[in-house]
């Protein structure tokens, strides 16, 4: 159990490519972020929850499915920690646990918009595939 | 005349080494070199050149000649011992065994050198004609006859055989070592070789190589001449020239602490290296052009002066196989000839 | 001839007890070289000592080996033993029984044994040495500081009361740096002004200070002690001689449209211009790039306004080469540029200032007379907040990686200053950490918190947004009470990081100091010689090192000055003789050596090379045997050996390997 | 290659340049030589085609003792070994008139005749003008086609591309020949245990013959004097005495030209043994490239080379893999 | 085998810097904190002195493995000297490893001045991972090894 709880917080780490460690507590992102006021965790809190290992908090947080993905935490945030980027992350393992394909290739064309950011067209994605 | 089957080689290998040292080219790492035989050795007869030549069997690339050492404050010499057994030196082609008539002329004429001496006494040579000569090829200018070349032992690939015949007394017993496997053979087929060889000979590109602009005393017109000016450029001054040649005879005395002890030892030296003859003064040819005309005066028109005419290159073309800059023995004696032609 | 002695010292039992010291004696008897070898019960006693001095006259040794306890305790002993006995003191080897062999091994025959091979590896070495001599050099007793600002000044003023000459080279019209334009300071809040400008007038003043101010550093050669500098003075346009520093001129030039650079920028100042009342000296100089006359050839109204007859539109650069036993680098800092904070709306609004913009604000003699306003509209701010860390602390690609460390306590003071001014306005503190290290500085931010009602809040800003009525609405977050907060300020004071100025950079490059990634100097060690950079006879005074706040950095200034003293007090340097020599006949001039030096020792020179009669001309390397400190780098990076360190030769090394593998 | 010649001509008639370092014709059509040409009359011998491997910077040093400017053609790859010498103040670039040459991949005779060729006396198909496809070789024993390919020196299988780091002026076109990863066969090697390592190089290694070819070609090898002739560290060697040398020799020549090698692979085409030598250099760029960021030698005169430069977290020894 | 691991005593050359490892050996030996008599220090002024071409050497003449010590990175007497020290055995004993001399036999170890313990313990080790590595014999003149 605590193997598999471990090999979920590097898997996020893995997903997101950031480093929690690097945060240095200063709420950047959570004075950022839109959805603030409807999340259970926030979004500086995530990165704590990785660190502590306990993405099994995370996974089942209305935050998750709240963020907007907008990125403002990501853009801002000073210590390149990207708390949007852990967000993502942890939807992703939620998805994968779920199994199943999503999305099918022939409507991403469609759905793709020059000036809208590639990562937050799969976090799009991702979210409402719920 | 003897022959051999070819897929019977490896018997007469084993047996041949089986009482006493066999070198013969052995390829390795993609490359053909003489070397000492063993079971599991890839022998290599098809390769018409090994990379080095033949003269490291009497002449090593390095080889201690004795060992100092020292017990309390007292110094003790002793001296490398000399070859005191029989070896074979195996597949030898018409150019190599040339060559090595060359360094007799070096190591022993008097002073004689004994550690060369002793390990010619010893070599028994089997020679192997040419039935593939190269492009590279010009033995025959220098008086070379790769259809027969005079070993101890000349042997001949025809067909499925080789061919074996004794020429020296060495070479008898030799040849009676390995009886067993022998059986006897008539000439015929060995002439039919030996004119196919010729056949080529005349083909080849280096046929018609002359030395007609070296003969006679040719020091001062040669040494003089502007053309080494242009000659030596593209000359990276590496010894690869003098490594691979067959009668490159020139060495270094060196010492080595091994701890123990010193071992005074010598190796191959090249002229065309800057540091070659340095001595406190600095050094008598001070420039590449100086070292580059050394080489090829010393080998066309030094070398015959004091011995008789005889040139100390045997058109082996190894040189012209591997110098890295493309520049060779031949293209100097064809600048030459040009020359004198243009006059 | 070698004549190599050794001496085994039995250091009482300490060596003895473990090592046959007997056995040691015999052994190193049969090295080649050796002619004397015996053993004593302390060598390093004053008789010991005389045993081996006259073991050297009597046997008339070129070298010894003393095998005893480490070099780090007795090398010095002993060399100078045998100096005294007439031998070179670097043809001292020493083996260490002691510490490396008899103290770790209990077995004798172990121990013996491997005394024997650590003697015969210093015989060995000891072989090879050859005689060097400690070279010597001149101090010429002149200092030169670069920089002007409250470290440059105390340096000067710390160099001078000791008795010695100082030039400090100031590139702005006047010096007082940074700390001039600050209104107070912390955590005393005095002004600042009346504490620094006594101290630049006692720079003025001082017979042994010499300011060059609107000049700067063009060029360095020589090396510690020997030093010479060019020194670019800007064309003033104004004769300093004759100027009389009355103002009149500043008042009647026309051309007022350039920002002034003392206001930072808020207000305008004349084409001429002194930077700031109290400015020393005194003397106005012209902006070229202001000034109507000196652009279209028409005006000249300073002049004929000048009654002392002072403008001279004609003056033209002047260099001045002069010699320096030791440079001070004391270029100090600048407030980072804010462009990659467009969240923060600097840009975008006047209100959102740096902490540096509100001094001046705050100052009396600022562009709004001290008065707290907004610079939008110049209404009373009723709001303000203030967020820290803007810049510092951050990820490589985003900004400084550093802590700036003044912030924390200038945020502090300027949020107690307006408290206590106008109680009517709310003071609001985005902070991630307060860091105040320091004395009283936290009972100094206590205070703001405790006693003003400054209102801090642990949390940074995301986003400000300046709104259509002309007030900005900062999105922030407070962490403790875990809520994001909305605020409307009317004002937005940013603590932006501050970095090292950026000609220190083109400076560092002039003297060979060397620089770390984020520009700022690096010392020679971070613990121990935190005022001296690596290259010799160069100090490092103030923020040019690092971030400080004003004591630290006088502090500094302070210890770089008694660094300096302590060099031009000497008569004479004796450098180090085991430096690194280049072979000039085979040295290819590559570069690689002059690449690793950390001293800036090395340089090169076209030289005519005799190689056994054939002279060609070569570039080959130079060591400067003053600023060599005999590393070793430069001779791992040489690949044809051709570098070699005396002391520690390439040889000598190898002959030692050789002889612990033999 | 006429547009060359003209061009080559004219500069040296105009007095632009005062010779041309280029490629003289061999008595072979495969063995042409690197050639000096003082007039326009000289370039009548000149040649360039497929068999013109010479890396000619390294002539380029002696060169820059010669009185006024020299010509010099420039592969791609060679001008990468230019800008390092430039460097290392080894070259001096105004006595140079670099004319940048295209390039088609350079022939080897090696492996020509490893396809089972013999006794060649004229290959056709090297042109620079033509398409390099086929070679038709001529020999003692009958008519053979290679494919130009297949006849590569190993070097133009892993081109660094088809852009000149530095020139004067452009000449010819290039093409592509890279197939292959260059560090195939680095990570092929350490991925064997310790013992196959050592059993592969020493089998390579003991052909060595010391003749210095690998070193003298090298245009990163330009000391004056060289380690291994000189007394500096007592480590003065000639030919092979002992198995350890060539090791020692090897690694200590590769650390040497560490972070300086452009890995433009004379080395290993001018061994007359054909010791892959390339794969001592290429593991250090490898490992460079790895450990301290990429970074190619000859690219970027401004660039401190990564043995003369630091950061404070470098990787530890003991970290590597 | 008529050498047993237990009976064969390594050759063992350490390069010390003189400021910190070399000290680190002194205060190992005044805590008369023991390590095998087959360590034999070489004091060099910093790290960056020691050249490929000792290690080399070391070898050729028959040492067993060799072992490199320098101030910790930052700590340098002279700034910046372990740091290209630290670039270029990263490098050359990477080589080593590549060309099959056993990784065992080399190493580099950051030791202060303070750390007479670490010292002490490192050439424990050392010599302990040499020792069951056995001789060598994959790098070396062989004249020297008799």
């Amino acid at each position: 159990m605590e193997a598999s709880k471990k090999s979920r917080s590097e898997m996020v780490k893995e997903i997101s490519g950031t480093n929690p460690l690097k945060c240095m507590k200063c709420g950047k992102c959570s004075a950022s972020c839109p959805s603030y006021e409807k999340m259970d965790i926030k979004p500086h809190q995530f990165v704590s929850y990785v660190i502590n290992e306990d993405v099994e908090s995370l996974a089942k947080c209305d935050s998750l499915w709240v963020c907007l993905s907008c990125f403002a935490c990501v853009e801002r945030c000073p210590r390149d920690v990207k708390p949007g980027k852990i967000v993502d992350a942890a939807r992703q393992i939620v998805i994968r646990e779920k199994g199943g394909s999503y999305l099918v290739p022939d409507e991403i064309p469609e759905l793709i918009d020059e000036d809208m950011p590639q990562q937050l067209l799969v976090s799009a994605f991702r979210k409402f595939r719920r | 005349m003897k022959k051999i089957k070819r897929e019977n080689l490896k018997q007469l290998f084993d047996l041949i080494s089986s009482g006493q040292r066999l070198y013969i080219p052995i390829k390795k790492a993609g490359q053909t070199n003489y070397g000492i035989y063993a079971a599991d050795s890839r022998v290599d007869l098809d390769t018409l050149k090994t990379v080095k030549s033949s003269k490291e069997a009497f002449f090593p690339q390095s080889e201690t000649l004795y060992t100092v050492t020292k017990e309390n404050r007292k110094i003790k010499i002793t001296q490398q011992e000399l070859e005191g057994e029989d070896f074979v030196l195996f597949g030898v082609r018409g150019c190599d065994i040339k060559g090595a008539q060359v360094l007799d002329r070096v190591f022993l004429s008097s002073p004689v050198d004994s550690f060369y001496e002793a390990r010619r006494n010893h070599g028994i040579i089997v020679a192997l004609a040419c039935s593939e000569p190269e492009e590279s090829c010009f033995c025959t200018t220098f008086g070379v006859d790769p259809t027969e070349p005079e070993g101890d032992v000349t042997t001949w690939f025809k067909g499925e055989y080789l061919y074996w015949k004794a020429n020296t007394e060495k070479g008898e017993r030799l040849t009676a070592l390995c009886s067993e496997l022998l059986t006897d053979a008539d000439e015929a087929a060995v002439e039919e070789e030996k004119e196919s060889i010729k056949a080529i000979l005349s083909r080849l590109p280096y046929a018609d190589l002359s030395l007609e602009s070296w003969h006679g005393d040719a020091t001062n017109e040669k040494f003089g001449s502007e053309l080494w000016k242009e000659l030596y450029k593209p000359c990276l001054a590496c010894g690869t020239c003098t490594f691979v040649c067959p009668t490159c005879q020139c060495y270094d005395l060196k010492d080595y602490d091994t701890g123990s002890g010193v071992q005074r030892y010598r190796c191959w030296d090249s002229c065309m290296y800057s540091d070659f003859t340095m001595m406190a003064h600095g050094n008598n040819r001070t420039s590449q052009m100086q070292r580059f005309r050394q080489r090829f005066m010393h080998k066309l028109v030094y070398f015959p002066a004091n011995n008789d005419g005889m040139y100390s290159c045997v058109g082996c073309g190894r040189c012209v196989d591997k110098c890295p800059a493309s520049t060779n023995i031949v293209k100097v004696i064809k600048a030459f000839s040009k020359e004198v032609n243009s006059k | 001839m070698h004549g190599i002695g050794v001496f085994v010292c039995h250091c009482g039992s300490n060596i003895a007890a473990t090592v046959d010291v007997k056995k040691v004696v015999e052994m190193a008897k049969l090295e080649p070289g050796v002619v004397h070898a015996e053993d004593y019960q302390y060598m390093c006693s004053e008789a010991g000592q005389e045993k081996i001095a006259q073991a050297i006259k009597e046997k008339n040794l070129s070298g010894i080996v003393v095998c005893s306890c480490s070099p780090r305790m007795h090398e010095a002993t002993f060399r100078k033993c045998a100096e005294k006995a007439g031998l070179n003191p670097y043809m001292v080897e020493i083996a260490n029984l002691r510490e490396q062999c008899s103290w770790i091994h209990k077995d004798i025959e172990e121990g013996t044994e491997k005394a024997v091979i650590l003697t015969r590896a210093a015989i060995a070495k000891v072989n090879l040495n050859t005689s060097l001599e400690a070279g010597e050099s001149g101090v010429i007793k002149r200092a030169l500081v670069i920089g002007g600002g409250i470290a440059g000044i105390q340096t000067a003023l710390d160099i001078a009361d000791a008795g010695y000459e100082v030039d400090i080279v100031e590139k702005t019209p006047s010096i007082g740096g940074k700390m001039a334009q600050l209104d107070k300071t912390f955590p005393t809040l005095d002004c600042s002004a009346c504490i620094l400008t006594p101290k630049m007038v006692d720079a003025a003043a001082h017979e042994k200070i010499n300011l060059y101010t609107y000049s700067e550093v063009e060029k360095v050669s020589g090396f510690v002690g020997d030093f010479t500098v060019e020194i670019r003075k800007k064309a003033r346009y104004v004769n300093m001689d004759k100027c009389t520093g009355c103002g009149v001129c500043m008042e009647k030039c026309p051309s007022k449209k350039a920002k002034s650079e003392f206001n930072s920028g808020l207000s305008n100042r004349p084409a001429i211009y002194t930077p700031f009342a109290q400015a020393i000296p005194n003397v106005p100089v012209i902006d070229p790039t202001q000034c109507i006359k000196l652009k279209t050839g028409k005006c000249g109204v300073c002049e004929k306004f000048c009654q002392a007859g002072a403008i001279d539109y004609k003056q033209k650069d002047e260099v001045i080469t002069q010699k320096y036993g030791a440079i001070v680098v004391a270029t100090g800092f600048e407030v980072i540029k804010l462009d990659n904070y467009d969240e923060y709306a600097y840009s975008q609004s006047k209100d959102v200032i740096t902490s540096l913009e509100l001094e001046r604000i705050m100052n009396a003699a600022g562009p709004t007379k001290g008065h707290l306003e907004r610079l939008s509209d110049g209404k009373p701010p009723k709001n303000i907040v203030f967020i820290q860390c803007v810049g510092s602390r951050c990820a490589e690609n985003k900004g400084k990686s550093y802590c700036s460390k003044i912030c924390c306590m200038y945020t502090a003071k300027h949020a107690m200053l307006i408290r206590d001014k106008y109680p009517d306005v709310n003071v609001t503190v985005f902070y991630i950490d307060v860091r105040t290290p320091g004395k009283n500085f936290d009972e100094f931010y206590r205070r703001a918190v405790e006693e003003y009602g400054v209102n801090y809040v642990k949390g940074q800003v995301g986003k400000v947004a300046p709104q259509a009525d002309g007030s900005l609405l900062v999105h922030g977050v407070d962490l403790i009470d875990g809520k994001q907060l909305k605020i409307s300020a009317d004002m937005v004071v940013l603590a932006a990081a501050i970095e090292p100025n950026p000609t220190v950079r083109n400076i560092a490059t002039m003297l060979t100091a060397s620089i770390d990634t984020n520009n700022f100097l690096t010392e020679a060690h971070p613990k121990l010689r935190p005022v001296e950079s690596p290259t010799a006879g160069v100090f490092l005074s103030g923020v040019c090192q690092g971030p400080k706040d004003i004591p630290e950095t006088v502090s500094q200034a302070g210890a770089a000055a008694i660094k300096v003293v302590g060099l031009l007090a000497k008569d004479k340097l004796m450098t180090n003789p085991c430096t690194a020599k280049a072979d000039e006949l085979l040295c290819n001039g590559c570069s690689a050596c002059a690449n690793v030096c950390p001293y800036g020792a090395i340089s090169y020179e076209d030289k005519l090379i005799n190689d056994h009669g054939i002279r060609k001309t070569h570039r080959v390397a130079v060591v400067n045997s003053a600023l060599c400190q005999g590393c070793g780098a430069c001779t791992v990076a040489c690949p044809s050996g051709v570098m070699d360190l005396q002391g520690f030769s390439n040889r000598q090394i190898i002959a030692e390997v050789d002889a612990i593998c033999r | 290659m006429q547009e060359l010649i003209s061009r080559l001509k004219e500069l040296l008639e105009s007095g632009s340049v005062q010779r041309v370092l280029g490629w003289k014709k061999g008595d072979f059509t495969f063995n042409p030589e690197p050639a000096y040409f003082n007039s326009a009359e000289e370039l009548s011998e000149f040649v360039y085609d497929g068999f013109c491997g010479a890396n000619l910077s390294k002539y380029m040093i002696k060169a820059s003792n010669l009185e006024g400017v020299t010509a010099v053609l420039l592969k791609p790859c060679d001008t990468y070994s230019f800008n390092q010498l430039i460097k290392e103040h080894r070259v001096i670039r105004e006595k140079a008139y670099i004319i940048g040459i295209g390039c088609k991949g350079k022939l080897s005779l090696d492996a020509i005749k490893a396809q089972g060729v013999k006794g060649i006396t004229d290959i056709k198909g090297a042109e620079i003008d033509g398409d390099c496809n086929e070679l038709k070789v001529e020999t003692l024993y009958g008519e053979k086609t290679v494919s130009y390919k297949d006849s590569m020196l190993e070097r133009c299988h892993v081109c660094k591309g088809k852009e000149h780091m530095i020139y004067d002026e452009l000449m010819l076109e290039s093409a592509d020949t890279l197939d292959a990863d260059r560090f195939t066969d680095v990570e092929i090697i350490e991925n064997l245990t310790s013992e196959d390592k050592f059993t592969y190089f020493q089998r390579e290694l003991s052909k060595c013959i010391r003749c210095n070819a690998c070193r003298n070609v090298c245009p990163a090898c330009s000391c004056r004097k060289c380690v291994f002739d000189s007394t500096k560290f007592d480590s003065e060697q000639k030919a092979n005495v002992d198995p350890f040398h060539e090791s020692m020799f090897h690694i200590i020549r590769a650390f040497h030209v560490a972070g300086r090698c452009t890995d433009c692979g004379e080395c290993s085409r001018v061994c007359p043994q054909g010791i892959p030598l390339h794969l001592f250099n290429r593991k250090f760029i490898k490992d460079i490239n790895e450990y301290y960021g990429v970074f190619q030698a000859g690219e970027d005169i401004g660039q401190t080379s990564p043995l003369t430069d630091y950061t404070l977290d470098d990787m530890e020894a003991e970290e590597r893999r | 085998m008529s050498l047993t691991n237990e009976e064969f005593r390594p050759k063992i050359v350490a390069f010390c810097c003189n400021w910190c490892s070399y000290a680190g050996a002194d205060l190992a030996g005044s805590s008369r904190l023991s390590y095998p008599a087959d360590v034999k220090i070489i004091r060099v002024p910093c790290s960056c002195r020691v050249n490929p071409m000792f290690i080399l050497r070391a070898f050729e003449k028959g040492a067993d493995g060799v072992i490199i010590c320098g101030c910790h990175p930052g700590d340098c007497h002279y700034s910046t000297g372990n740091y290209y020290a630290r670039r270029r055995m990263t490098l050359l004993f990477s080589m080593l490893d590549y060309v099959g001399i056993e990784r065992g036999r080399t190493r580099v170890e950051w030791v202060s001045a303070a750390e007479g313990v670490k010292f002490s313990q490192t050439m424990n080790e050392f010599v302990e991972t040499v020792r069951s590595l056995g001789k060598n014999v994959r790098l070396g003149d062989l004249r020297c090894k008799n």
